[in-house]
């Protein structure tokens, strides 16, 4: 029974961090149509950059802060760049440049930092809580985790919800044209988006770099269960992702604490098409029908 | 307020007969009209091509050839779904896993000879890919990326789980095939290896190339511009869709198995989702929907690491940043094609051929060139 | 269908230029009569790595340390007047990646000898080819048996002792000082883990052997099987894992509460790498705090024995050439594995051959830097032939704690080896 | 095709449809005898698609039964129809533009000739005669179709007209039995339509023709028997004569229903309760001080094209401050393309557009907007995943003076009182009434000088089509706002334009005052494809 305790308190936090991957790829699947492989590399960059703050300045926080930060611009700054000049093409070239950043990303990486990872120091304590005398798998740094997770999100939805950037960005990823013609500057919204999801990806690697350090190639896995967990969710879906993320992580700690870790991407393929067979557009995207 | 203009309709009853000039005669090769005949043909012009290459290479570019050829395979199976169908697969690295363990096991464990190992990777795949397409048939767009993708990562974890079977992280080693002795003692292996898998691949160019401009080829065109349409028009979507990823596979499936023939091997480490996205990558730079454009992308997936490495190994630099200054330029290199040619290789050499054959051809033959963009096109 | 004939046409045409125009560059010298890759002032030698990638850390330092070593002896002089240079490519640990660079080795560079091919799934594909052109395979830089075999394998040789007299020697010791108590592992699902549970299976007994969890190289979480080797109730954790995990497994356990005697195989234990990765977590004590007391064992002196003759050479080695990167294990295994390869060239005498470097191998080295002896013969080419006990002090230090041991990788005893190391030459030439 | 003629019949019998709480189709009753041509006409929105879609198995019906031969066709897949002997064009053309016009027409009759797949694969003599066969059918089919030079084409490059024949030949190398027309000549000249009308009278007697079409001098020249629909009802039978006569075909199509009873489109749609000041009034509206008035928005020769389509073709009017200007035509005659030009949403292929004196050719949407030119869209204009409150607030977020946006909520909602109470729904929740009035209400958040409405009664009841077009009038009689209006509804825009003009196939064909236009016969020709004095030219 304490086993299971641990192994859902530790899907809840593996799952907070997908969350988190999944919450960056559905912004930028909103705002631009566009699945961005890139993301890992970008969350990798802005995390050695907050290592970099942190080791100079001794400071965890502003190097939180850093990170966040520096997502914004990035992610900012690739869309101009870079997305730009895909947007028109084929959908399929927007996923090869991404997938070219990616790489030119963890070559960059290796380069300036070298191959071998780093540690990343955690804000809190990773001792875990004692419930009943037994210490479960649950520290205050993944109570803050969860609870930094939520509070981007929280903090999202309350900047789409209540702002009017927010009004703008959601009516330009929802219907552009007529956007347009309320006078939003529709570009400015996708380069924006860029930017937040990019902040939201930061945020993620800041959050598991503790867990997983901080290399070139660390943050891989985060990208791949982060995109099955937006599509579990539904790509649409800011929510979604939460709750795809959440499902991911839970259902692949049991995998790997019952069946063996060597299923467990095996059980995310069994997950995702499971929800996809059911629901072809993910859990919280609602399926339109087809025109004539 | 002013009025526009009166309606006056200019008549655009086209022109009755075919009415086009006969093209010139250097693009008129006199060919057998039976697609058979024409097919052998081709294949012994190709093969007489491959063989004077295979000849003119020394062993570690006849291997090259040969990594060209198995990815060729591959990247052919991919523009089918991808290009000619328009399903997007992220998980074709998989399928040739799929088809690499498949000839291992037979010919490692079954004392298979290599042809009917082949074949069977291929069929094995197929059935593999029924499977996957069955299920993509049902997603679009990045949903089915999505799928996919997670197959590409999923799959391997196969060969971890049943270690008896699949050889766990180590996979399985099998004997390259041997030269027969017909052809000499000093018979380079590599050279039979680049036979063998462009043997492979010229089949795979043959009957695809049959398939795509038959029935098959304009069904999972038409379904790819318009499913509704399609579906009037009387084609059972779903079940074309299937077919799609189905020929596709069986196409991954061989280009396994001539890895596995070409590299002795079947193992996971080979078959990451590096290598799907590398397939990706290669039907995307070489021309999505066409067979040309699988050759050019398999030369990239080939020639573009050494050329990276090459240009990289002029500098002399800190390691750390020499180790790494491929992957910079590779990356680099890929921005740079997507967003100066977006329609990949083979795009942008039928469009400068047509701009070229325009200013050649002159008036006589304007409806010559006008017949060469449709037939490019007709290509994509 | 005109045009699919005509674009066929075009494409077979493009496919004889760019044959062409491939074909007119590269393989262009050959040697004649004389040995391939060895010319009157150098000899040439290849190895394959994970530089970039998943598998890149602490493993891409390897190479670098040897070429390092390489330029410090052709400085010297090099050996009988030839300068090695090392080619090292990287094949991103992709086991079809490791075939391409070795036949481009082979083929295109013309090497004299493999020399330190990196990896199990990797190196393995390519033993057969090795073997049947020829080419000297030197210091495999993995410790699976698959290289100890003269007979099948004439031509292949191992360096580091196998991870079955690794898990032998660490279960011995295991079996007379924590006799009673239930013991855990925590290994890598490939054959570097397995191997080291089989040797461990050797001399523990089973019914000690409470559980024992595989982790895949990549996940993210180790806490599933961390949480299954608590709930089992092991009072000894053995870990055969790399730094990575080694450190992931510290952390979780450090999450849990769960306090275990810790055994970790000879991989996973460089305490430069594992407490880089940990230095967050130390709060001002030694960064190795989490691995403090830990038995481990070794074959090479540790990196931070400064006091030692040979990491004395090494540091000098290293600050003069490639003094950017760090200074851990794995600069230790680069540079003792280049000076055993310098001691094989030398032996080979002043033409070396390829037949000639597999007879000077063959006929046995001197250990050099090692503890423990090699196990070089006509048939046997498993490399050092055993280990000896260390444990992490305070300060974070490798010190041993036992003699050398040897063994065989099968069910022979284990047995003292008494010789001392010899001290390193001055000028780094053997 | 010939023995089993005589069974070739089409039965539709009280097929009823709802999308939500839209009745699309309400006991629909149509038969369709072999060998005669059928017309289905109707407004826009009247569920003509829907009935076609019914027919190929894309929408099933929640009642009434339809059969073929016979035979029900419940449960029919749509790719089985061509084996059945029934084939369909699209609306559009929804050609593979990425294949050869005969390769299109090939897709068509695939089911005729099926060579094995091995045999394919291989490139067995087989299937190359299969193919041989194939290919010689559907040049056979592009050669009846009046388009056999273009076999080789790619079809995504050919002109409109072409592509729409070659459509018309994927549909006929099946060689049905009953042939389903979807607007076959929505987007085609005069020209054009003349020969796809001789095209359809070919098929006589050979075949059982059915067609969906806006264009009435299609329809009146080749059908033998028009159904009109309306609001998913048939409201009319009858030869094309009788149907032209028909009082309430007419008041379908111009909107003049004071002698029938509102009939409901929307179950939840009632219309508001309290009607927007400035009811409207029933005669034409008797402005004066015209000729005083500068024009606000001048077009000139304006060019603008979707594709191979032209859709705008040399358009030139004027519209007056103050004043309201009506364009009018049927359905793809290319009103809305001219608003979306103006507006910025569609570049301009050429010609000029100047606002209040400025040059506006080509500014983007989100600039025009910026100079006081309001577009309410088509249809759903209002974003369905924003709430009432929020698609309002939108419309004013370009406008600094954050206090004004405040004021200019409040007084949409006095304007408005039904959005008030809904402000906190989505406006998906809406319905079509209120959602048009969300659409115009946030136009107007910022307090534009002039505003362009695209076809606000589209799709609404009667009374709410009264409610909204008075509201317009209303808005302009009191703040004095310029007003260019697309309606299909002529009675109704023209209620209360000052200004007429009339477009077709891109191209203005008439423009004069409201009350001459209101009589005008140019417009009767316009909608109804009733003779007048240019057909004679």
């Amino acid at each position: 029974m304490s086993r299971f305790l641990d192994l859902t308190l530790n899907g809840v936090s593996t799952g907070m961090i997908y969350a988190s991957v999944a919450l960056a790829l559905v912004l930028i699947w909103r705002a631009t149509r566009i699945v961005n492989f890139a993301q890992g590399g970008m969350l990798m960059v802005t995390t050695f950059v907050a290592l970099a703050v942190i080791n100079k300045t001794g400071s965890y926080w502003l190097g939180f802060f850093v990170a966040l930060a520096s997502g914004l611009i990035f992610g900012a700054l690739v869309e101009r760049v870079l997305i730009r000049r895909v947007e028109g093409g084929p959908p399929l070239n927007a996923v090869i440049a991404t997938l070219a950043l990616l790489i030119l990303l963890q070559g960059a990486a290796g380069a300036i930092w070298s191959a071998t990872p780093r540690s990343f120091p955690p804000p809190f304590s990773i001792r875990g809580y004692v419930i009943n005398g037994h210490r479960v798998l649950f520290s205050p740094n993944d109570l803050f985790t969860v609870i930094a997770v939520l509070g981007v999100a929280l903090g999202l939805f309350g900047l789409f919800k209540r702002t009017d950037v927010g009004l703008r960005m959601r009516a330009s990823a929802f219907a552009p044209g007529i956007a347009r013609l309320e006078g939003v500057r529709v570009g400015r919204m996708l380069t924006f988006g860029w930017a937040l999801a990019a902040m939201a990806g930061s945020l993620a690697g800041v959050l598991v770099a503790p867990a997983v350090f901080v290399g070139p190639n660390n943050f891989d896995p985060l990208l791949v269960f982060g995109f099955t967990a937006a599509v579990i969710g539904g790509l649409d879906s800011p929510l979604g992702a939460i709750v795809g993320g959440l499902i991911l992580g839970l259902c692949l700690s049991y995998v790997s604490g019952y069946l063996g870790s060597a299923l467990v991407t095996l059980g995310a393929l069994v997950i995702l098409i499971a929800v996809l067979m059911a629901r072809p557009s993910g859990l919280f995207t609602s399926t339109r029908t087809r025109s004539v | 307020m002013s009025v526009g203009a009166k309606p006056r309709q200019p008549p655009a009853q086209p022109t009755a007969g075919t009415g086009a000039a006969p093209p010139p005669w250097w693009r008129r090769p006199r060919l057998p009209q039976q697609t058979l005949a024409r097919s052998i043909l081709l294949a012994l012009v190709f093969g007489v091509v491959l063989y004077i290459v295979s000849e003119l290479f020394g062993p570690f570019n006849d291997l090259r050839l040969a990594t060209g050829a198995y990815y060729f395979a591959a990247l052919a199976g991919l523009t089918i779904v991808t290009g000619l169908n328009g399903q997007i697969s992220l998980g074709h690295g998989a399928l040739m896993m799929v088809g690499a363990y498949t000839t291992a096991l037979l010919i490692g464990r079954e004392g298979w000879a290599l042809a009917p190992a082949l074949v069977a990777s291929a069929l094995t795949t197929g059935a593999v890919g029924a499977l996957l397409g069955g299920v993509a048939a049902r997603l679009r767009g990045p949903y089915l990326a999505g799928a996919t993708l997670a197959f590409a990562v999923g799959l391997p974890a196969l060969a971890y789980q049943y270690p008896n079977t699949f050889g766990g992280a180590n996979g399985l080693e099998i004997n390259p095939p041997t030269p027969p002795s017909a052809l000499g003692a000093n018979f380079p292996l590599e050279r039979w290896q680049a036979w063998i898998a462009c043997f492979g691949a010229l089949i795979v160019y043959v009957l695809l190339a049959n398939l795509l401009h038959g029935r098959s080829g304009r069904a999972f065109r038409a379904v790819r511009d318009d499913e509704v349409a399609a579906q009037i028009a009387g084609l059972n979507v779903g079940r074309t869709q299937v077919a799609a990823f189905v020929v596709s596979a069986a196409c991954a499936g061989l280009g396994g198995g001539l890895l596995a023939m070409v590299d002795s091997l079947a193992a996971p480490g080979a078959f990451t989702l590096t290598l799907s996205l590398a397939l990706i990558t290669g039907v995307v730079v070489g021309g999505l929907g066409s067979l040309a454009g699988a050759v050019w992308g398999a030369i990239v997936l080939v020639m573009l690491p050494v050329w990276t490495g090459d240009i990289a190994g002029a500098f002399s630099l800190p390691t750390q940043i020499q180790s790494n200054l491929p992957l910079i330029l590779y990356g680099l290199i890929l921005i740079g094609v997507i967003v100066a040619v977006p329609e990949g290789i083979q795009g942008a050499l039928r469009a400068g051929a047509s701009a070229a054959e325009r200013r050649l051809g002159g008036r006589g033959h304007k409806l010559a060139s006008e017949n060469l963009t449709n037939a490019a096109q007709k290509e994509g | 269908m005109r045009h699919f004939v005509k674009y066929s046409c075009a494409t077979a045409a493009c496919l004889l230029t760019v044959g062409l125009a491939v074909s007119g560059c590269g393989s262009s010298s050959s040697s004649s009569g004389s040995t391939v890759g060895v010319t009157a002032t150098s000899v040439t030698i290849g190895s394959h790595t994970p530089l970039t990638g998943p598998a890149a850390p602490g493993y891409s330092e390897i190479d670098p340390a040897a070429a390092a070593y390489f330029k410090y002896i052709n400085s010297q002089g090099g050996i009988y007047g030839r300068k090695i240079n090392l080619i090292y490519k990287d094949d991103m640990y992709n086991p079809a990646e490791t075939v391409t660079v070795t036949k481009e080795l082979v083929l295109q560079d013309k090497i004299f000898a493999m020399y330190a091919g990196l990896g199990t799934p990797t190196h393995t594909k390519v033993v057969a080819y090795l073997n049947a052109e020829h080419v000297p395979d030197l210091f495999v830089a993995s410790g699976c048996p698959c290289w100890d075999n003269g007979t099948t394998q004439p031509w292949t040789f191992g360096w580091q002792p196998s991870y079955q007299i690794e898990g032998k020697i660490l279960g011995q010791y295991i079996a007379q000082h924590f006799a009673g108590k239930k013991v855990g592992v925590f290994y890598q699902d490939d054959d570097f883990g397995q191997g080291g549970l089989a040797g461990l299976k050797e001399e523990v007994p089973a019914s000690a052997i409470v559980s024992t969890q595989p982790y895949q190289p990549g996940t993210t979480t180790v806490a599933p099987q961390i949480t299954a080797i608590k709930s089992a109730g092991a009072q000894v954790l053995v870990d055969f894992t790399t730094p990575i995990y080694t450190a992931l497994e510290r952390l979780t356990s450090f999450t849990l509460g769960y306090k275990a005697q810790l055994v970790i195989g000879n991989v996973g234990i460089d305490p430069t790498t594992v407490g880089a990765l940990l230095a967050s977590y130390s709060k001002g004590k030694a960064s190795t705090a989490l691995i403090e007391g830990a038995i481990s064992d070794d074959y090479l002196p540790s990196p931070t024995d400064t006091s030692n003759s040979w990491i004395a050479l090494f540091k000098k080695v290293h600050d003069q050439y490639e003094a950017s990167a760090p200074f851990d294990g794995n600069t230790v295994y680069g540079m003792a594995q280049a000076y055993t390869f310098a001691e094989a060239l030398m032996k080979a005498g002043k033409n070396p051959t390829r037949q000639g470097i597999v007879n000077a191998v063959e006929s046995g080295l001197p250990p050099g830097p090692g503890l423990v002896p090699f196990r070089y013969t006509k048939t046997e080419h498993g490399g050092y032939g055993g280990v000896a006990m260390t444990t992490i002090n305070k300060n974070g230090q490798i010190v041993f704690i036992g003699p050398p041991l040897v063994t065989n990788p099968g069910s022979g005893p284990i047995t003292q080896y008494t010789t001392a190391q010899a001290t390193a030459p001055a000028n780094g030439l053997p | 095709m010939g023995s089993d003629e005589s069974a070739s019949k089409l039965e539709i019998d009280s097929v009823s449809v709802r999308f939500g709480g839209l009745r699309a189709l309400d006991q629909v009753s149509i038969d369709a005898a072999p060998g005669r041509i059928i017309g289905v006409i109707g407004p826009n929105g009247a569920g003509k698609t829907t009935l076609f879609n019914v027919v190929c198995g894309f929408v099933r019906p929640d009642a009434g039964t339809l059969r073929w031969r016979g035979r029900s066709l419940a449960g029919v897949p749509p790719h089985q129809l061509a084996r059945l002997g029934i084939a369909r064009t699209l609306q559009g053309v929804r050609l593979f533009p990425r294949l050869s016009a005969v390769e299109n027409v090939m897709v068509g009759g695939g089911h005729l000739h099926r060579p094995w797949f091995v045999s394919t694969l291989l490139g067995l003599p087989r299937s190359d005669r299969a193919e041989r066969a194939l290919r010689a059918a559907a040049l056979e089919a592009l050669d009846q179709a009046g388009v056999a030079g273009v076999a080789e084409r790619m079809a995504g490059g050919l002109p409109y007209a072409i592509q729409k024949r070659v459509g018309l030949a994927r549909a006929l190398v099946a060689r049905p039995s009953l042939l389903l027309l979807d607007e076959p000549a929505g987007g085609l000249g005069a020209d054009e339509v003349a020969g796809v009308a001789e095209l359809i009278r070919r098929l006589r007697g050979s075949i059982t023709v059915m067609l969906v079409e806006h264009r009435m001098d299609l329809v009146m020249s080749v059908c033998d028997d028009v159904a009109v629909l309306d609001a998913g009802a048939l409201i009319a039978r009858g030869t094309p004569g009788q149907v032209q006569a028909d009082p309430r075909v007419l008041s379908a199509y111009l909107g003049d229903r004071t002698d029938e009873p509102a009939r409901e489109r929307k179950s939840a749609d009632s219309p508001p309760e309290s009607a927007p000041t400035g009811s409207p009034r029933k005669g034409r509206r008797q402005r004066t001080a015209v000729e005083g008035k500068s024009a606000a928005l001048e077009v000139e020769d304006l060019v603008a094209t979707y594709g191979p389509v032209r859709a705008v073709d040399r358009v030139s009017l004027n519209v007056d401050s103050g004043s309201i200007t009506a364009v009018l035509g049927a359905n793809g005659a290319g009103k809305t393309s001219l608003l979306r030009t103006v507006s910025g949403l569609l570049a301009p292929r050429g010609g000029r557009v100047s606002y209040g004196g400025k040059d506006i050719t080509g500014l983007p949407a989100e600039e025009v907007v910026r100079r006081g030119l309001g577009h309410v869209p088509e249809g759903a204009g209002a974003i369905a995943e924003l709430t009432v409150d929020e698609n309002l607030r939108l419309g004013s977020l370009w406008r600094r003076d954050r206090r004004d946006r405040a004021v200019a909520l409040e007084e949409v909602y006095d304007l408005f009182p039904r959005l008030r109470e809904r402000r906190k729904q989505f406006a998906s929740s809406l319905s079509g009434g209120e959602r048009q009035m969300l659409s115009i209400g946030r136009a107007l958040m910022g307090r534009p000088q002039m505003l362009l409405l695209d076809e606000p009664s589209l799709g609404l009841a009667p009374l709410v089509t009264e409610q909204i077009m008075g509201l317009i009038s209303g808005l302009s009689e009191r703040s004095g706002l310029t007003v260019l209006l697309v309606e299909q509804n002529a009675d109704s825009a023209l209620s209360i334009a000052d200004h007429g003009v009339v477009l077709n196939v891109g191209r203005v064909v008439a423009a004069a005052d409201a009350v001459t236009l209101a009589g005008d016969e140019q417009l009767r020709h316009a909608y109804l494809g009733l003779p007048s004095a240019q057909d004679s030219e």
